[in-house]
């Protein structure tokens, strides 16, 4: 069959990776059209709800990014983020989820590059997890046996 | 002239950024054997990308550099210039363009690994002259005279390593499917 | 008991004898173990890499295989050597598909290819501490007033090298260990000219003059080298040097374990095999 | 809330989207989707016919959302949003779907970018359902203006703001104001005397009664919004009473303590531990260097306390210094460049040798009140003094550190013109002096620049082209004894070439200012890669940045020369000034709120906003959240376990609808 295209939702910063996201555009930096990029004002502002939301609405990977640590437009929002994360992390594993398909990184308004090489790195990482399908296997465990 | 000159350094290791070049000189401004070259180190980079391919490959430029490696720890562009500078003599041995004696030594050097697994010194310096310049080679007598009597230079026949039969596999493995 | 897997190289048995000599003296002096690598094999240094790209490496890492064997780092005397190994060893890494090829070559000779060791010039593994205590502790015979010119040639420095690549200071660090005092020496990282001395003499010959040059102007009362290349062209051809120069320089070139020997009044070092014999300076120490 | 009646409007931007992404397509595809009662495609929705198809279709079809599929947000959102409030359609209940940046630039598959276009606008439309009605607020403008840096930019945009009325505090950490353009001997292309044209400028700024100079200080904090900022500076101690000190000088002779390298002056010269940076030093208020000065370090001295008519040395000020809080509506960061020091580039010697000089230590020799009073000379036995010998010989060498992947990516710009003026002055400061460029490109691209490079070819300065590699001080040859020797390859002959000299100047590149980092998190702007300020827009915004109210001029966003600094100090002004004008900021409606009838009173919220905005009704055992003090960041409500904090216009339900428009049918 052919290779498994991931669905991967990615939730920017709007100051710096989302700047990056668009700089990665200016600068015609390919990367794979798995990724589709929701803008919020502060990586601080990613509810874990919204990471289980899109898993249980079919996505096979969530991806953050923030500034880099003393970047943060509102001083420390990303830290903040970085404080939840471990936790989100932990949540997954409980549900069963592969914690590889849940990705925090920090990405400059400069970094259109590294942008580009983040999202295709995260989509390689879960299109080798094969598809998550939560929503049909609530119950059965992920990591156990991956697809 | 054969515009994909560039892009066959461009893929050997080490190539990849020749395309990364400004023409600044600093290469051949920092390379010790630049003033005896027919073109020097940037000028060949140059032929490279305007695809004078026979000309880069029959230039006595590459076998006249000493790989000291001066010219690629400066380049401000980060290019491995000592390698393209081995890359250009292996195409230029492969299609038999390498005109100066400079490449009989490295063939010699080569055969003596690939029979005896290592290098003698006296096979080296005989094949060598007797190839390109007999004559030369009695001019060392005096040097090897000394040499020989201060215990430098045996008399014996060159070693083999034990195993040569590894460096034979080692080779037809390789030689195989052809890669330079 | 620091151990290594010693890989000698084909002039440490002919023409580099007394380096191999001096180092395994100084070697025991330090309590060093230099295990010699078994049946080991031409790096290949810079002429096979001219004629066979991946060839040339899957035979300089035959001996990195060997030397997995032994599960010890490799100490290589030349600077040749040295990079011919160290290059492998990095290329190796950084590029797959010669990797695959190499790998495979190797398999083929029943040999096996980790990348588990690292290559060491010999420089690197005396000025290091704590060996470096141990060499000023091992001074019996302080060379006080010897002035001398530290050179290390290029491929010890460059492309990788664990000094300065143009202004090394190791043979300046193991000089003033030994009480002696080492000059300021501009040619220090400069080429001798290495094998082009048999393909184009007259540049060699230039390349070595100028090294010689240098180091009659900062008043050195001898050279101290790091690879049996440049000692040849430097102590060997010095008459040629000053045959096609006009010159006369007459400067000895030791192997720097030669002068570590010195040093340490340990025996067997061959000085007697170099060529140009001892300035005043350096036989106000022998 | 009426149901929705979405409109999409999807934009080709000439062949930017169009020409991977199959536009009629996406349009066809919304017209499919829930609630959308009308898709058009445009070529450029941005334009005015776009905008007007825009607000005819609000009307004909009464639409009450809007969704334009075409560039960044961060590019045209505000030209959307009002063109919606023109139609009468409050310009929140709008959303942009990104297709260019973010689908059609990134993607090669056309399939694939369209195929992912459908699902942005489909996200989007999803979301725009749920937006509402949202009103910026407006916020009156403080009046008042920081300069951060009192370069030539800086000063420039003081004057512009000051020549409006308005308040000025200009914050330079150096004892004085002049920045960098202060240390240059003259201009090119002009050969104007750079003090010459400076100083007047500096004593305007300094006593235009609208600008308070805060000298030897620097902005150490920065907090509240666009129009409401207020800056903490930070006073270093200088010892001296500025108000009393006349700057007579008296205390600058008898300092006994006379053997401090001078930075300034690229420690070619010594100074006193009391002192001024320069003769023209404006405030000329000396300073005291804690680190040299022995009455503050042993207790023993006070000579320059005896020698102050005015009774201005105070040592007994806090070695801290004091600090001052001040509001202000706007902020222009004018805090310049540093030059690169090549002492890691061995090969060309400095540090080593002692007649290889920077391009800032040349221009102070060239200078009448520098080290040498202005004669070119060599250093004698590695000391620099009037008396030395003047070369027969002088190698400039351009490019180090810059356009060299080891050190600096970047050009500097300036380098190459300050090089031909640094050659027109050795020839004029040493006649028949030998003079030598090694240039890789001639960079002469301002206004009269080309003229004056030929004006140099004329006065028979020798141009090699050719980057040099190495600066040796021993000689192969006899006619090297006793000189410097240039290796080179000269390009345009194909040659290598050994040039002796006697003294090499090197063209040392320009970098980002000593702390630019620093201030740069202080002031949460973003750097680009070379390290300089990043501006909104390279083209359309180079003077301002992300942040509204902040601004940036000057090398301090990146190198350039003098004309450009000052152009970009006034364009930083004017900006400044014109919202100053207007009196009113519109602040963004993106605050967090509280639904009260699901808040707990848990203050898991409260630690964490960096803004103190919320607080706790103690008898309602309710979160309260100051509307003025919050920012929109939304940590907060990202925190609430009850989804009782929501931000305007990124509410739970918006994200939730536009995480199932991505994953619809997934």
């Amino acid at each position: 069959m052919a290779s498994f295209e991931p669905r991967i939702v990615a939730f920017l910063c709007n100051w710096c990776s989302y700047t990056g996201a668009d700089l990665a555009g200016t600068s015609r930096k390919k990367y794979n059209a798995n990724v589709v990029a929701i803008r919020v004002m502060c990586s601080g502002r990613v509810d874990p709800e919204f990471v289980f939301r899109a898993f249980e609405k079919g996505a096979d990977g969530v991806l953050i990014c923030g500034c880099h640590p003393g970047d943060c437009h509102y001083i420390d929002g990303n830290h903040k983020t970085a404080g939840r994360y471990p936790m989100v992390r932990n949540m997954l594993e409980q549900f069963g989820i592969d914690p590889k398909r849940f990705r925090l990184e920090w990405v400059s308004a400069s970094e259109g590059d590294r942008y580009a090489q983040v999202v295709n790195e995260t989509i390689e990482t879960v299109r080798a997890l094969g598809p998550l399908e939560w929503p049909k296997r609530l119950n059965e465990s992920d990591t156990a046996s991956p697809a | 002239m054969k515009p994909d000159f560039l892009e066959e350094i461009y893929e050997i290791p080490g190539g990849e950024n020749i395309k990364d070049c400004i023409q600044c000189g600093t290469c051949s401004g920092s390379c010790p054997a630049a003033p005896n070259m027919e073109h020097t180190p940037r000028q060949i980079i140059a032929m490279i990308r305007a695809g004078m391919r026979d000309e880069a490959l029959a230039s006595n430029t590459m076998w006249m550099c000493a790989s000291c490696y001066m010219c690629q720890s400066r380049c401000p562009s980060q290019i491995k210039i000592t390698d393209i500078m081995y890359a250009l003599k292996r195409v230029a041995l492969a299609e038999g363009k390498a005109q100066p004696k400079a490449s009989y030594m490295a063939q010699v050097f080569v055969d003596n690994i690939n029979t005896y697994g290592r290098n003698d010194e006296r096979m080296l310096i005989f094949n060598y002259y007797l190839k390109t310049n007999p004559g030369k080679f009695l001019s060392y007598a005096p040097i090897g005279m000394s040499m020989i009597s201060k215990g430098l230079l045996s008399m014996g026949a060159p070693e083999r390593i034990k195993n040569i039969d590894q460096i034979r596999k080692i080779v037809a493995y390789v030689e195989k499917d052809g890669t330079a | 008991m620091t151990s290594y897997a010693y890989y000698p190289g084909c002039s440490a048995k002919a023409t580099g004898a007394s380096y191999e000599e001096s180092l395994m003296a100084v070697a025991r002096v330090l309590g060093i173990e230099l295990e010699e690598i078994d049946d080991w094999n031409c790096c290949g240094a810079t002429a096979y890499f001219s004629v066979r790209e991946k060839l040339a490496m899957a035979i300089s890492a035959r001996n990195l295989a060997l030397a997995e064997t032994q599960g010890k780092d490799i100490v290589a005397p030349c600077s040749a050597c040295y990079l011919g190994l160290a290059k492998a060893n990095k290329y190796l890494k950084e590029f797959p598909e010669t990797r695959e090829i190499v790998c495979g070559a190797l398999k083929a000779a029943g040999l096996e290819y980790n990348g588990t060791v690292e290559v060491k010039h010999a420089v690197e593994i005396f000025v290091q501490e704590p060996m470096l205590s141990q060499v000023k502790a091992a001074v019996k015979h302080p060379l006080t007033g010897l002035r001398v010119a530290g050179y290390v040639g290029c491929q010890m420095v460059r492309p990788y090298g664990f000094d300065d690549a143009e202004y090394p200071v190791a043979l300046d660090t193991i000089t003033t260990a030994l009480g002696a005092t080492p000059v300021p020496y501009p040619m220090a990282a400069r080429c001798c000219g290495g094998s082009q001395i048999m393909t184009n003499e007259e540049v060699a010959l230039r390349m070595s003059k100028n090294v010689l040059l240098a180091a009659e102007k900062a008043g050195a009362d001898c050279i101290i080298t790091t690879c049996p290349l440049c000692h040849m062209n430097l102590d060997m051809f010095q008459a040629k040097v000053n045959a096609h120069f006009g010159t006369n320089f007459s400067i000895p070139v030791l192997y720097f374990t030669q002068l570590m020997g010195m040093a340490f009044e340990a025996s067997g070092l061959g000085i007697e095999k170099n060529l140009v014999g001892p300035s005043a300076g350096l036989a106000a120490h022998m | 809330m009426s149901k929705p009646r979405v409109g999409v409007f999807v934009c080709h931007c000439g062949s930017n989207i169009g020409s991977i992404v199959d536009v009629p397509a996406v349009a066809a595809f919304a017209t499919g989707l829930d609630n959308v009662v009308y898709a058009q495609e445009h070529k450029y929705m941005c334009s005015d016919p776009g905008q007007e198809m825009i607000r005819d279709a609000i009307k004909e079809h009464q639409l009450n959302r809007v969704v334009v599929a075409s560039c960044s947000p961060l590019m045209h959102e505000p030209t959307f949003r009002k063109t919606c409030d023109e139609a009468g359609l409050n310009g929140y209940l709008f959303q942009m779907a990104n297709l260019r940046e973010q689908v059609s630039w990134v993607t090669e598959d056309k399939a694939a970018a369209t195929e992912k276009a459908k699902v942005v606008v489909r996200a989007a439309v999803q979301r725009v359902a749920d937006h509402t009605e949202l009103h910026t607020t407006t916020k009156p403008c403080t009046p008042a203006t920081l300069v951060i840096g009192g370069g030539v930019a800086g000063i420039e945009a003081a004057l512009q703001l000051a020549s409006s009325d308005t308040k000025v505090h200009l914050v330079e950490r150096e004892p004085s104001i002049g920045g960098a353009m202060a240390k240059f001997d003259k201009t090119f292309p002009t050969l104007d005397c750079a003090a010459c044209i400076l100083t007047p400028k500096m004593v305007q700024a300094y006593t235009h009664p609208n600008i308070t100079v805060h000298a030897y200080s620097e902005v150490v904090d920065l907090s509240g919004y666009v129009g409401n900022f207020q800056a903490k500076i930070h006073h270093k101690a200088s010892y001296v009473n500025n108000e009393k000190c006349t700057g007579c000088g008296a205390c600058l002779q008898k300092c006994p303590v006379k053997r401090v390298p001078h930075e300034w002056e690229q420690n070619l010269m010594n100074r006193r531990a009391i002192y001024t940076p320069f003769a023209q030093a404006v405030p000329n208020k000396p300073v005291i260097d804690a680190q040299h000065c022995t009455m503050l370090l042993k207790g023993k001295c006070g000579i320059c306390a005896k020698v102050c008519e005015a009774g201005a040395i105070e040592y007994d000020q806090a070695p801290e210094g004091t600090y001052e809080t001040i509001d202000i509506g706007n902020v222009i960061v004018a805090t310049g460049m540093k030059t690169f020091d090549p002492t890691p580039m061995k090969a060309l010697g400095y540090g080593r040798i002692p007649d290889v000089y920077t391009a800032l230590e040349f221009e102070r020799m060239c200078h009448a009140s520098g080290p040498t009073e202005g004669h070119v000379v060599k250093k004698t036995n590695g000391v620099l003094t009037h008396g030395g010998a003047a070369p027969k010989a002088v190698a400039l060498v351009h490019c180090v550190g810059s356009r060299d992947k080891n050190y600096n990516e970047h050009c500097s710009r300036v380098c190459c013109m300050y090089s031909l003026k640094y050659a027109h002055l050795i020839k004029e400061h040493v006649p028949g002096c030998e003079v030598y460029d090694f240039y890789i490109d001639m960079r002469c691209a301002g206004k009269g620049y080309e003229e004056f490079y030929n004006r140099l070819l004329r006065e028979d300065v020798r141009f090699i082209r050719g980057k040099v590699a190495e600066v040796n001080n021993w000689a192969i040859y006899p006619e090297e004894e006793g000189r410097l020797v240039v290796r080179v390859e000269d390009t345009l002959v194909g040659t290598t070439r050994r040039i002796p000299v006697d003294m090499v100047v090197l063209a040392t590149g320009l970098e980002p200012a000593e702390g630019a980092k620093a201030l740069a998190q202080t002031l949460h702007m973003s750097c680009s890669n070379d390290g300089f300020y990043l501006e909104r827009h390279p083209k359309l915004a180079p003077v301002s940045t992300a942040t509204e109210g902040i601004f940036v001029a000057g090398c301090c966003q990146s190198p350039k020369d003098i004309p450009d600094s000052v152009a970009q100090g006034a364009a930083a002004a004017a900006q400044a000034i014109a919202m100053i004008k207007r009196g009113t900021v519109e602040i963004e409606p993106t605050t967090a709120h509280v639904l009260e009838e699901l808040c707990s009173g848990c203050q898991i919220c409260i630690p964490l906003c960096p803004y103190d905005a919320i607080s706790r009704d103690e008898e309602r055992r309710l979160a309260v959240i100051e509307p003025a003090k919050c920012k929109g960041c939304g940590t907060c409500v990202g925190a609430c376990p009850s989804s009782a904090l929501q931000q305007w216009g990124f509410d739970d339900k918006q994200i939730y609808a536009e995480i199932d428009g991505i994953l619809a049918n997934a």
